[in-house]
């Protein structure tokens, strides 16, 4: 029987990206984000998954005006990084994990999760960041990925409850896989940002500081807040708080079992536009 | 039409919801043509010529010509699809949103070292931050035209 | 404030809209399934709606095994009928009615239903079909049809109960709508039929009638059906019959109106490889 | 994998489910290739090497070149791709479905004509109706089978 053995949660911002691409990771600038992941890389060392389910969303790479999933899989082979206008990042392929991610697809399906199954898809730095604050510059990933992409950019998004919810689906279908495999599930994107009018610049540590309180220790409470508090809170692309409540709706706690371990916490203001915020979640 | 829209009273924000959606089809389909390097070379050799292969409206066609994000969000215009934009004049994601502010680049960096805009007094329209309207725009330039 | 006038059911098979096209409805075979829809034509001209919600399933026409959405709603300003392999349909551009699509796909979202929108889409036989049944050979259509396209090609498709809770929810969407739009709502696809292996050609034709009669008169007991019996008594691609149900739970009577009127009841084999199956219900 | 697959014991019928689409990707996407023209008349003026142009198995191309679409079925083919091909040899639904019962057109036209096949027999593997594997090819060609 499969497993959902931890929890990662990280900012997914595309300078991050640039900043490891093009080797300023030990500018002044950049070194306390960096620093901020010393741990989280020495520890997918000692905890290395057999596959990453990794929660992101894309941005407006690989879905255009044409189509809009809510919720879509990737279950193809493999994933290529996304040329988002300035060339693709110079990163691995993203290596896919078929059988798991089409059980998983049919498993919520059939639970009344209405997904896009996805056999063709380039992922952007919303899926690629991720990876390389957690394993560094690898010549390829540690392991498979199976790539979740939700829709945050054109409203109505997915409520924070339905996140939730689907969170919970996602870990009764992982244990219902028969191969043993150790899976982590990601939730990324945030934390607080806006990206957008005169109210570009937006950060609001103590609400982020909040949330992942809560998303530690009440997340069904965290999970009933409206879209509009992220929105008035923490910017209006700090909604994609919304994607990291699937990877919290996944850990056994939620399910009756005990509290998972806080293994890291990091804050940093500021990256680029946005608030980096990261959690590392263990169950117990 | 009878749904809520909670987020209409916040202020320099625009939700990207189906109305601005349909607003903005061609203006955001025509940056996502960006993504192509080969378009990228077309439009920047004759942007003119290239706005007019899309059926964008002609204020949707001004606000890219002037690289005036704000008017092409309120014309529809969703920031993810507008940065394929700044993309192709070589433009960094900080670059492009500090430029919504009247701030120089300079001065939205150091606001961000700082740590960002305070959401103090910029929850709600009608408050009294920074990001409200009597305060735009912001930075040397607004106070140049204070004093004006 | 708009409303759902009344439901329509239909099977789509595409050799009926080759029979029309190609002039052959008078034929010996053609006849009486054309017959059943003498009455139909008449009412859409006494009943005439301002919008059509088509409930209908793409063949593997605009969607390959690229991506798959569970549910796709339609949202652009037209929909060209697709070319499926022998040249599109001589039929009329479907025109849409964004504003009420785009109102219903947040609605229904915000009421946890993940649908993919969709603003570039070829509708094939499954949309076109039951127009040309219900309308002739117009020059254009009478009114503007949103598509609704639900995935019954890959497994796991939804289940009954879940196209029988969508329909309520696509009700209270219609209905919160503040313009007076007159909407009807159709749900197309089966009856038995299976167009695969050695049990192709299966009819089943007691259980066909059974569903009418159970959609008319219980269709919450019908939508727990499991999808198994749906293949096992009425073929393979008799599961399209789940698409009726998201009509008919958009009907008054689920959410504690009056029962629904049977205005007209119809079937037929064969044609083609399938059964034919009508109902025209009006809201009380 | 402990998914249910409670539709297995039904004699003639393959459910595309995510593991039949997994096997038969690159076979239902050459099929979809057909939808264009121009494909086509590439494939009919040369198949083999049309084919050639897919990473499909050995056994799936075979399958595509005998038009036995039962074949094509039980490698990952889904009818409604599948029939793509019968639309490029102009071939009705009715004369694709037929062709996988072992019938004739004829047979399987009259069979339609006099209500269909029956469910009796045919609901789970073990009964004793016309499309169970024992009573295969049906038609005549399964009567003269027996004959001999
Ligand atoms: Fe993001
Ligand atoms: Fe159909």
């Amino acid at each position: 029987m499969a497993r959902i053995s931890a929890s990662v949660y990280t900012s997914h911002v595309p300078a991050i990206g640039a900043a490891i691409d093009h080797g300023k990771t030990g500018e002044d600038y950049w070194k306390p984000v960096f620093a901020g992941y010393d741990f989280s890389k020495q520890w997918m060392k000692d905890n290395k998954p057999d596959v990453i389910f990794l929660v992101y969303n894309d941005h407006a790479t690989a879905f255009s005006l044409e189509l809009i999933p809510t919720f879509a899989i990737g279950t193809a082979a493999q994933f290529k990084p996304a040329d988002e206008g300035y060339g693709a990042r110079p990163v691995p392929t993203v290596i896919g994990h078929p059988e798991l991610a089409s059980h998983i697809a049919q498993s919520v399906i059939q639970d009344d999760f209405d997904l896009t199954i996805v056999n063709r898809m380039d992922v952007d730095h919303g899926l690629t960041v991720p990876l390389s604050l957690m394993c560094g510059q690898p010549e390829a990933w540690p392991c498979p990925v199976i790539p979740f992409a939700v829709n945050v950019v054109q409203y109505p998004v997915p409520s924070g409850r339905r996140c939730f919810q689907l969170g919970q689906a996602i870990r009764r279908a992982v244990e219902s896989y028969d191969e043993p495999l150790n899976v982590q599930i990601w939730g990324t994107g945030g934390m607080s940002h806006q990206l957008q009018g005169a109210r570009a610049g937006l950060i609001n540590a103590p609400w982020d500081n909040a949330f992942l309180d809560r998303l530690i220790a009440d997340p069904a409470g965290q999970s009933e807040v409206p879209h509009v508090e992220y929105v008035r809170e923490a910017g209006s692309e700090g909604i994609e708080l919304v994607m990291w409540l699937i990877a919290r709706g996944a850990m056994s706690d939620v399910a009756g079992g005990p509290a998972p371990m806080v293994r890291h916490r990091f804050y940093h203001v500021p990256a680029s536009n946005t608030a980096v915020g990261h959690l590392i979640l263990e169950n117990g | 039409m009878a749904l809520d829209k909670p987020y209409v009273d916040i202020p320099g924000t625009t939700i990207f919801d189906a109305e601005q959606s349909r607003k903005g089809y061609w203006l955001n389909q025509f940056c996502m043509s960006l993504m192509k390097a080969e378009n990228r070379v077309r439009f920047k050799a004759g942007e003119r010529a290239y706005l007019d292969e899309w059926p964008m409206s002609e204020a949707q066609k001004q606000a890219v010509l002037d690289r005036d994000l704000n008017r092409a969000i309120s014309l529809g215009g969703n920031i993810y699809f507008l940065a394929k934009i700044g993309a192709t004049d070589g433009k960094s994601f900080q670059q492009m949103a500090g430029s919504m502010t009247g701030m120089s680049e300079e001065e939205y960096r150091d606001m961000m070292i700082r740590g960002g805009r305070s959401p103090e007094g910029n929850r709600h329209l009608g408050e009294d931050g920074d990001a409200q309207p009597q305060h735009q725009p912001q930075g040397a330039a607004g106070r140049k035209n204070k004093e004006a």
